[in-house]
């Protein structure tokens, strides 16, 4: 009972390290934003999948309807879905911006431009 | 009362206009946060409901006397560094930039200011991002490569330790069904499986240490600081992990109560033993700098290990310390960025070997950086010595006196660093051949300058700087019994 | 139960995406993933959250990605140097958060504090306070609205700050170009 | 993309739908799933639509950069001047209580101007960014 209980928190916990493991462990920059973002992506999960109640509806009051979900998770999802977003909008405009100076996304590229580089400016 | 509070935030909130909104925007709410602070500390905590919606299910604002410390603290900073921007930005970024560098320094600083007197956790989630994507900017302005990437780095860290953050309140909020802080606290006496809340703990401590650089989570912070434009290094050093400290003091204190942080979980003896760490290796590193931003970078992680440190021993004495150093850290570093900015904007760069024999063609500017140096070592007769003072107290009162001589010690090394200027400054010889830079243009030196005399003033006369922290102290361990 | 089948799918998408090096087929397959999530959220009863995430998730960002990957070239040049130590973090948060969860109330459980502490209020109430039927946008807009005003202010934000980003690159062009 | 004939037809058809949608889940946003922040990237995704297959110049003069910008700064006043109406008529900051004569009435006016200025905004913002993105995509090609 306990596993099926919680089969949406370990899904979550999994996106979320799998999220989490492409942004540290890939040197692309781009898919380390993908990757990014799929980690706040399945903070939406961690919030949204408890409040759900079986045999309830969406939270939009009826008389029809007796049970609902929780909205405030939802509420708070979708202030962290336009953050996730501004982020995103705001890392890619860099990685373009960082291509356009060093040629290149790939980190351990960036780290030895900057070293041979160094201090010519 | 909360009028004023209000209008502080709408104000700010945008100033596309640019360089007058913005200094008006600070300057008002410096004046508010004092007002604040001298209504708090008369009348005790303030609270007031964002839409009339009683907490917890509208967003409440709280001032207590910690939050408006920091408050004044932030927005004073932002007051001084807005007229020293005028001619630092002017310097250094293209004309029809300038705008939106306000505009983002006017959101950074709201940011912050929302981030100490929210008294949501999830809104505080919200004014953290804004913050932090506005200094992503920020620092992405600077006029070398190096900056974007650094930017980068710090945008893909700050945003892991802002999710961090959301999974612990997540968490809480899964264990107690509720968002805001006051009454976070109240419930979580009452949970019964510790379980949930010890992993929240985890996850907001790791989140906040993202930001505020604590050791093996700084990477970020060096290069950050290094190739930001000087404004912004001066503004971000002084107040932005200085905020981030005040969200880990208040979810340590406040929120889950001194007694689950000390004796569920080895909290203090981990943020200790980090704390050394940070001190010791970050001075060492700062040692070998040639980059007297980047030195000076990596001197602020060894002083947030100090204030951690003070933390860390979570007595009143320790707090004090900490609560004192935040702030002292914060107005010495803040004019030693100021001042660096200025020799940067003269000398083309603030690399050790261009300041050789800058005693002579920049005399009130290196004789500033001296000032704030001792400040940083913490010689009597100012700022610094306040704080180590109270931390040698309280290590001395937890009975450890190795901890008392450690602090004096790494003193020392401060003071190496801090010689490492001086040397290069008053006693080398400019190289031929350089054109001798003039002194920094004066509207750069004064801000700069208030922020030496504070450094001064603050180790001579205590009661201002003491009194808050002692009142927040006192807050804290009353609200975690 | 379907919320089950899309949860296994999209955990199957991300090790997709994990291994994929081909980084258009990545933002391919994390617009599926955009996809998968806001069906999954349908059926949580997330309705609005659904609808904003596949307008944000799999439109803007899908097209933001693949702009960004026309400039930037579309091949991840290295395979994995040194994975253990990542895999290592990884698991340990793993570990933290299953630790923690354990002890958290149990899928749809009605008895759960979210369920019965602060939420009834805004179920029983929204309507006679504001009017609005949907509790979701009430909450958004008039309880919680100063949230909201961050979020706009979050994309405020973002958008001055590409500007800002942006605009600087084009002068930057033409100065090269003049000299 | 000039040529192609029927998908400017079908782009031509299907935009005022695309508004038309948009608005309604810009204002039914309070009986259905919706608002503000739905509606004004709906708007934005019509807008980028638009421009990809009539092409960038022809979107910009449709709408002009000028007016994005505008109504990035104009959302987010909109909201905060909400806030600051409720604090002038005798409220807290976002009081929406005070702005009618009836409570639930001035709610109702509250939450409606607010997700005006959502939308405002994030229609203006992801459209910016589009146009960000887009423009530099052409001067990478003049390379």
């Amino acid at each position: 009972m306990n596993v099926a209980g919680h089969f949406s928190y370990w899904v979550t916990i999994l996106l979320m390290v799998a999220g989490l493991y492409i942004v540290i462990a890939r040197g692309n920059l781009l898919k380390k934003l993908i990757g990014l973002s799929i980690f706040q992506t399945s903070v939406y999960l961690l919030y949204i999948a408890p409040g759900k109640l079986i045999g309830g509806t969406a939270p939009i009051v009826s008389p029809a309807f007796k049970v609902y979900s929780n909205p405030l998770p939802h509420v708070l999802i979708l202030t962290a879905i336009v953050v996730g977003v501004a982020t995103l909008a705001l890392g890619l405009a860099l990685v373009v911006r960082i291509r356009e100076a060093y040629g290149s996304i790939e980190e351990d590229e960036i780290l030895a431009a900057d070293r041979d580089g160094g201090d010519q400016e | 009362m909360p009028l004023i509070a209000a209008p502080l935030t709408v104000l700010i909130r945008r100033s596309a206009p640019a360089w007058a909104v913005a200094a008006a925007a600070c300057t008002f709410s410096f004046v508010a946060a004092v007002l604040l602070a001298a209504e708090v500390a008369a009348h005790g905590p303030i609270s007031y409901h964002i839409g009339s919606w009683a907490p917890p299910w509208g967003i409440e604002y709280r001032v207590d006397a910690l939050s408006a410390f920091v408050l004044v603290l932030v927005s004073g900073m932002a007051t001084v560094v807005v007229p020293y921007a005028w001619r630092s930005v002017a310097a250094e970024l293209p004309r029809d930039q300038v705008y939106l560098f306000y505009t983002m320094f006017c959101l950074c600083l709201s940011g912050l200011l929302g981030m100490t007197i929210t008294g949501d956790a999830f809104n505080l989630f919200v004014f953290m991002e804004i913050g932090s994507l506005s200094s992503y900017v920020l620092i992405a302005l600077g006029r070398d490569r190096r900056a974007q990437y650094a930017s980068y780095q710090y945008l893909v860290l700050g945003t892991i330790g802002a999710t961090f953050y959301v999974i612990g309140i997540g968490i809480l909020y899964l264990a107690t069904g509720t968002l805001n802080i006051a009454d976070l606290a109240q419930r979580l006496q009452h949970v019964e499986n510790l379980r949930p809340v010890l992993a929240g703990l985890a996850f907001i401590t790791v989140g906040v240490s993202l930001k505020l650089a604590l050791f093996p989570l700084h990477l970020w912070l060096p290069n950050a600081y290094t190739y930001a434009p000087s404004a912004v290094t001066a503004f971000l050093a002084a107040t932005a992990t200085k905020v981030s400290v005040y969200v880990l003091l208040r979810f340590y204190f406040t929120v889950f109560g001194l007694h689950l942080v000390a004796e569920r979980l080895p909290m203090k003896e981990i943020l200790l033993v980090l704390s050394i760490v940070a001190i010791v290796s970050a001075s060492l590193v700062a040692l070998y700098q040639s980059d007297l931003k980047r030195l000076f970078a990596y001197s602020s992680v060894a002083q947030i290990g100090y204030i951690t440190l003070g933390t860390s021993l979570a007595s009143r004495d320790g707090l004090i310390a900490a609560v004192v150093h935040l702030f002292n850290h914060g107005i010495t570093k803040g004019a030693l960025f100021l001042l660096l900015g200025g020799v940067a904007l003269r000398a083309g760069r603030a690399g050790l070997d261009r300041v050789r024999g800058l005693g002579r063609a920049m005399p009130l500017t290196s004789l500033g950086i001296v000032i704030a140096g001792l400040s940083l070592i913490g010689v009597p007769g100012t700022a610094g010595f306040v704080s180590k003072w109270y931390l040698v107290l309280a290590a001395i009162e937890a009975g450890s006196w190795w901890l008392a001589a450690f602090v004096v010690a790494t003193s020392l090394i401060a003071v190496a660093y801090v010689w490492r200027f001086v040397e290069a400054a008053y006693l080398c010889e400019p190289d031929a051949g350089t054109p001798e830079p003039g002194e920094a243009p004066l509207v750069m030196l004064l801000p700069a300058w208030l922020l030496v005399a504070a450094c001064v003033y603050f180790g001579f006369d205590t009661s201002y700087t003491v009194e808050g922290a002692r009142r927040a102290a006192l807050l804290l361990l009353g609200a975690s019994q | 139960m379907i919320v089950i089948v899309l949860l296994s799918l999209m955990a199957v998408l991300t090790f997709g995406i994990a291994l994929q090096r081909n980084l258009y087929a990545v933002v391919v397959l994390s617009g599926a993933y955009s996809f998968l999530m806001a069906t999954a959220l349908v059926a949580l009863d997330a309705v609005d959250v659904a609808m904003t995430e596949a307008s944000v998730g799999a439109g803007i960002s899908t097209v933001l990605l693949l702009g960004a990957l026309y400039l930037c070239g579309g091949e991840e040049a290295k395979p994995l140097t040194r994975p253990w130590l990542p895999l290592a973090i990884a698991l340990v948060i793993a570990g933290a958060l299953v630790y923690g969860t354990l002890g958290l109330p149990a899928f749809s459980d009605p008895t759960a504090p979210i369920h019965t502490h602060v939420v009834p209020r805004y179920l029983h109430d929204a309507l006679r306070e504001t009017g609005v039927p949907n509790v979701v946008t009430a909450v958004l807009a008039s309880y919680r609205g100063y949230d909201t005003l961050g979020e706009t202010t979050v994309v405020f934000t973002a958008g001055a700050g590409v500007i800002a980003l942006l605009r600087r690159l084009r002068r930057r062009k033409d100065g090269e170009h003049k000299a | 993309m000039r040529g192609f004939l029927v998908l400017r037809v079908v782009a031509k058809l299907l935009m005022p739908f695309m508004l038309v949608f948009a608005l309604y889940v810009q204002f039914h946003g309070d009986y259905s799933p919706g608002g503000g922040f739905q509606a004004g990237v709906i708007i934005a995704a019509t807008m980028i639509f638009y421009a990809l297959i009539f092409g960038l110049p022809v979107a910009r003069q449709l709408v002009p950069e000028a007016l994005v910008e505008t109504m990035v700064a104009l959302g987010v006043l909109i909201y905060a001047g909400v806030g600051v109406a409720g604090l002038l008529l005798g409220g807290n900051y976002l009081d929406y209580f005070v702005l009618a004569h009836s409570p639930v009435h001035g709610q109702e006016r509250g939450i409606f101007w607010v997700e005006v200025g959502v939308a405002v905004t994030v229609s203006g913002v992801m459209l910016k960014i589009f146009y960000m993105f887009a423009g530099r995509q052409r001067s990478a090609e003049d390379e």
